[in-house]
């Protein structure tokens, strides 16, 4: 197995690392994602995520794929969590293992950019005033 | 035809999902039959079609057993 | 605090994930390097970190604070091992945080880049057949 | 004048430290002085010398309480 991929409403760095630790990778990059606590200078309270998880478990898998096939990564986890979230909690984990460093911070890079622009999964944010889904308009 | 929404394209329609009462043949006369329902789809920075979990060309081809979303901008991440 | 430096014998991703954490970054990059299986093919048993640890811990910091004066980081930590380690064992890890995610990946690559070059600690491997100080050779 | 060796030049000196009966008057005299009694200081792909714990370049002066380091070529990471 060298792709883990799920959308759940609990994610931890630790569980990414260690799917992806092999010992004949020296190096793992790993990017982390979490809750900001402002948007344009005015304080969030929380945020909700919402996904279309059957898509979005496939188009993770894409990604996932596209690193292992083009990018040189031999094992890769991508996790991103459901549900009510607030400032400081983690909202995305993704760990990709290579032999070759600069391999495994690229494909890390590729995929949270690609993440953010083709997966299923809507963030809203709360703030005292009202809610707003993010990059919804204009 | 059944068709879900996610995230503002469900607060637009007021639902999870709708039906449609006929499938369109193409998904560019679904977008308009959405459109025309719903117009504030229309004020979105991009509205993407998926048909059965995969992202769909204004000339795709529908079938009655489709499964249909509205893709309003993603921001997970 | 910004910065978290240190040397010991166990290191874990979470204590430098959990120390850049902060609610106004939405980013953190992290590099994990760990113990290989093999070198050129050679079954590696173990390895055994020594430190000059005074001054190692001198050019962690000038490489921690390049990347907050120069690089745009918030807050950077970075760990790495001293003594006996096995294959599949951390060695180092380095989180770095940032509003904006290529600066958080480029500071954690230049990072251990730097450390490699730089800091005065140095690895033996142990093989079947003998013991190879790393690097040292031409 | 104390000098702390590390890795593989511990390994060359037999011990993690030495000392010089006198301080050498710069880190180029110092170096020419360790590689007469370890030859095979020579074979190393580089070896730096520290000064107070920073890299020092082979023009540096020295002073008798200074604390001198053998750096071989480092591999940590």
């Amino acid at each position: 197995m060298d792709v883990l991929i799920d959308i759940k409403e609990e994610i931890t760095v630790q569980e990414a690392v260690d799917f992806v630790t092999t010992p004949d990778c020296g190096g793992i990059a790993v990017f982390v994602g979490t809750v900001r606590n402002a948007t344009k200078g005015k304080p969030v309270q929380r945020l909700f995520f919402e996904c279309y998880t059957p898509m979005a478990l496939l188009e993770l898998e894409k990604i996932a794929r596209h690193t292992l096939t083009e990018m040189g990564i031999r094992k890769i986890a991508i996790l991103h969590v459901s549900g009510d979230k607030l400032p400081g909690e983690t909202v995305v984990v993704i760990a990709a293992a290579s032999p070759h460093r600069a391999a495994a911070f690229a494909a890390c890079q590729y995929a949270i950019d690609t993440l953010k622009e083709t997966v299923p999964i809507w963030k809203k944010e709360y703030f005292e005033d009202g809610e707003v889904w993010v990059a919804a308009h204009p | 035809m059944k068709v879900l929404l996610f995230g503002i394209a469900k607060d637009i329609a007021g639902a999870p999902s709708i039906t449609l009462d006929a499938a369109p043949e193409k998904v560019a006369v679904l977008r308009e039959q959405l459109y025309q329902r719903y117009p504030r789809l229309r004020e979105l920075r991009s509205c993407m079609i998926a048909v059965n979990k995969v992202y769909a060309a204004d000339g795709d081809t529908l079938q009655p057993g489709d499964e249909i979303a509205v893709i309003p901008p993603v921001s997970g991440g």
